[in-house]
């Protein structure tokens, strides 16, 4: 891919969404390098989501540039499908299949060798359950689920909605080589945990109203900061 | 085929189409005329939105804060109101 | 393009197989509406046009409560975001849900073709087979051409079981025409009689111009 | 953007509509099959024929817009449709009328173009439901537009299919082509025929430029009011809302 693996994982500029006439995301400029973490805070519907969207190259933007993966959005999404991971607020899977069914499906989707999907499923400790539909399991081990599909493809940039929701400790330790700075793709991290977001990042963005508010390496923020944002 | 009918027969119902014709281009007159009523009493508001924060902002001019008045309406007109 | 589809045709077989949402309640809609039929119209038995109309009314509307379904899962259970973050072409998913569609219709009409010659029908239709699933197959690929395209516009609105149906039917009307013209010389007490082929021809042509038409603006659907 | 050119047009459409009108009952003589009722034929096929291409223009803009992202062609998309399904419910009107006149029943099944005409209508009636049913107005003019599209591919193979269910058994009443029709006749309908295009386009720019107004109107409202929230909720709406 030559030039584009120079690129920085993701870089905005004034970036902006609006629904209708309903502005969700305005003016955010960034830049994050590849490995690099991103943390962003804000109350609810600040557009953070809205701004995960847009990333995954579901959304459209409506105003500024937002390159990811060296690819200008949304013009070259096409090349940078399969190549972001998203585990949004919701898990994206069928809940009548099982998570095997589930995983393998999304495998052939993205040409993915269907012994990852059985490595991950152990990796997070699912492999026993694995054959039950998705209905039938709890909200936590369904993010389980969720966080191997969203990994399936060894993705560059992870985008991640609360991954850590519904998630017990020990669970969570089980899925941090996944989807923690271990898994060594540049991550935009969507938390409510001020402490351990800030602890995962190298930059942070706090929104409010879709307006960047506070934008500063990780290193320079304290937790106070974070949390005036939501007041 | 059937035999033409006299014209004091059909009369009635050419009156009658014609007249469709004419009521759907008044009644989309009324339909047009209630949008403009609503235009012009939006247009309404505004100028007394206006006439309002220009009363507002002659004072603060006059205060000397220094901050020009002619900023003109294509420049965003909140900033030169002090909150 | 192939492997995308394969995936999307098998996951929503084995959904439905699982789940039987779509085809038991297709099938028994139907079988309900030859018993309105027989009261409605009050006869014992039909045959000719009226047998053709009977039949495709009653297909038509089972074929809508698919529609209506088609996308249910893919809505309310993040398919559409799940497909458009892989690498895939977004023709798929037409080609796919097209696919699943006209296989279900496949699987009602095995059932409800022979509870309508038992129940309603007056001349045996056996004769007339392969004609009649030469015309079935044409007007299956209309219906789930059409039917994915106007599921998919429904399910991009808040009042899609309003919507599908009142857009549906009157795009199917010539597709119904065609299919009824053609189905209702199969269907004589005098024994079948060829088929039109002017009205294959119809149906044909509906075929192809909806299918040509769906390739080339399924795409806008998907977007956001 | 859209009032350019609007008031030579009104002019034109009052002098058109008018003249055409004194020619179809000045000027064109009697049918010699139907008589006088026939003078409802320069009205209906008119109307009929420019409903037609309206909705056809709607499913052109759609693809411009889709094309293009500008909502502009989703506007004129929608006031095209909006304006052919005022003219369609004419159209049925008087057509209805014609029949009940000609033939002394208000709906004749052997005129296979009336009949095509009723299933456009319907398939265009469920346009505005559509449109209202999506709130977000990207999607909504989106939506739409694959509608547009998808129903003016729609018209000429369902005018197709009717007309095979039913010429070839009757011989069609209503000619409406008027390939046998005499000189003055022709003219006649000729000219109601621009007459009423003129007319369509006068008032689709007419409320083209209606809504631009409002939209303006409503765009600097929301710049004026002062607030900290820049949204004015302004209720769902079938009609496009922003340029």
């Amino acid at each position: 891919m030559g030039a584009a693996d120079g690129a920085p994982a993701v870089a905005l500029r004034d970036l902006g969404r609006a629904y209708g006439e309903r502005v969700a995301l305005a003016g955010v400029t960034l830049e994050l390098p590849r490995g690099a973490t991103l943390a962003v805070f804000g109350a609810n519907g600040a557009g953070k989501t809205t701004l995960l969207r847009i990333l995954a190259t579901l959304l459209r933007p409506h105003a500024g540039e937002a390159v990811v993966l060296g690819s200008a959005l949304p013009r070259e999404g096409w090349a940078v499908r399969g190549r972001i991971g998203l585990l949004a607020h919701e898990p994206l899977l069928y809940r009548d299949l099982s998570a095997r069914e589930n995983l393998r499906f999304h495998a052939r989707l993205h040409g993915v060798a269907a012994g990852r999907a059985e490595a991950l499923l152990e990796a997070v400790g699912m492999a026993r359950r694995a054959a039950e539909p998705l209905r039938s399991l709890s909200r936590g081990m369904t993010q389980r689920v969720a966080i191997c599909r969203a990994v399936l493809h060894e993705p560059e940039l992870l985008l991640l909605d609360e991954p850590l929701a519904n998630l017990d400790p020990g669970a969570a330790g089980a899925v941090a080589p996944l989807i923690g700075r271990a898994s060594g793709a540049a991550r935009v991290l969507i938390s409510h945990d001020v402490e351990q977001g800030l602890a995962e990042a190298d930059l942070v963005l706090g929104l409010r109203g879709g307006r960047p508010a506070l934008l500063a390496p990780a290193a320079a923020v304290g937790a106070d900061d974070v949390r005036e944002l939501y007041r | 085929m059937t035999p033409a009918l006299p014209l004091d027969d059909a009369g009635p119902y050419v009156a009658a189409a014609y007249l469709v014709f004419l009521a759907l281009i008044l009644i989309y007159v009324a339909i047009m005329a209630g949008k403009l009523a609503r235009i012009a009493r939006e247009l309404g508001e505004l100028t007394e939105l206006v006439a309002r924060r220009d009363e507002r902002a002659a004072p603060a001019d006059r205060a000397g804060d220094g901050s020009p008045s002619g900023a003109g309406p294509g420049s965003h007109a909140g900033e030169a109101v002090p909150r | 393009m192939r492997r995308a589809a394969g995936a999307l045709i098998r996951k929503d077989l084995r959904v439905e197989l699982r789940t039987g949402e779509a085809v038991p309640a297709m099938l028994l809609f139907s079988l309900s509406t030859f018993v309105l039929f027989h009261f409605a119209i009050d006869r014992r038995s039909v045959e000719g046009d009226l047998a053709a109309g009977v039949l495709w009314m009653t297909l038509l509307f089972a074929a809508v409560l698919g529609m209506v379904r088609l996308f249910v899962a893919e809505r309310e259970q993040g398919g559409f975001d799940g497909f458009l973050l892989a690498p895939v072409d977004r023709t798929a998913l037409f080609v796919a849900k097209a696919t699943v569609l006209f296989l279900f219709l496949g699987a009602v009409e095995l059932a409800a073709l022979p509870a309508f010659a038992i129940l309603l029908l007056g001349p045996s239709p056996w004769g007339a087979v392969p004609e009649l699933v030469a015309v079935l197959a044409l007007a299956n690929l209309g219906i789930a051409v059409v039917g994915t395209l106007v599921g998919a516009l429904g399910i991009q609105t808040r009042a899609r079981e309003l919507i599908v149906p009142i857009l549906a039917l009157p795009l199917m009307i010539p597709l119904a025409i065609a299919a009824a013209r053609a189905t209702s010389p199969l269907l004589l007490e005098l024994g079948a009689e060829p088929v039109p082929g002017r009205w294959l021809a119809v149906l044909g042509l509906y075929d192809l111009v909806f299918g040509l038409l769906a390739f080339a603006v399924f795409d806008f659907l998907l977007e956001d | 953007m859209f009032s350019r050119g609007l008031k030579p047009l009104s002019i034109a459409s009052v002098v058109l509509i008018v003249g055409a009108f004194a020619l179809v009952f000045f000027y064109a003589p009697n049918d010699a099959d139907q008589g006088f009722i026939q003078k409802i034929f320069y009205l209906h096929v008119p109307l009929a024929i420019v409903a037609l291409c309206g909705f056809v223009a709607g499913g052109v803009f759609g693809i411009r817009y889709l094309r293009s992202g500008d909502r502009a062609h989703d506007l004129r998309s929608y006031v095209a449709i909006h304006l052919s399904l005022v003219l369609a419910v004419g159209a049925l009107v008087t057509g209805s009328i014609w029949a009940k006149g000609a033939w002394g029943q208000w709906w004749v099944w052997e005129e296979p173009t009336l009949v095509s005409f009723l299933i456009v209508f319907l398939l265009y009636a469920c346009y505005q439901p559509l449109r209202f049913s999506i709130e977000d107005p990207e999607r909504q003019a989106r939506t739409a537009s694959v509608f547009a599209i998808v129903c003016g591919a729609f018209v000429p193979l369902n005018f197709l299919a009717v007309r095979m269910a039913e010429s070839l058994i009757h011989p069609r009443v209503l000619s409406t082509t008027g390939g046998s029709m005499p000189a003055d006749m022709r003219t006649t309908f000729v000219v109601s025929l621009v007459a009423m295009a003129v007319l369509f386009v006068t008032l689709w720019k007419y409320e083209l430029t209606s809504k631009q107004a409002s939209m303006q109107l409503r765009a600097l409202k929301r710049r004026l009011a002062d607030d900290d929230d820049p949204w004015v909720p302004t209720g769902r709406s079938a009609a496009p809302q922003q340029l």
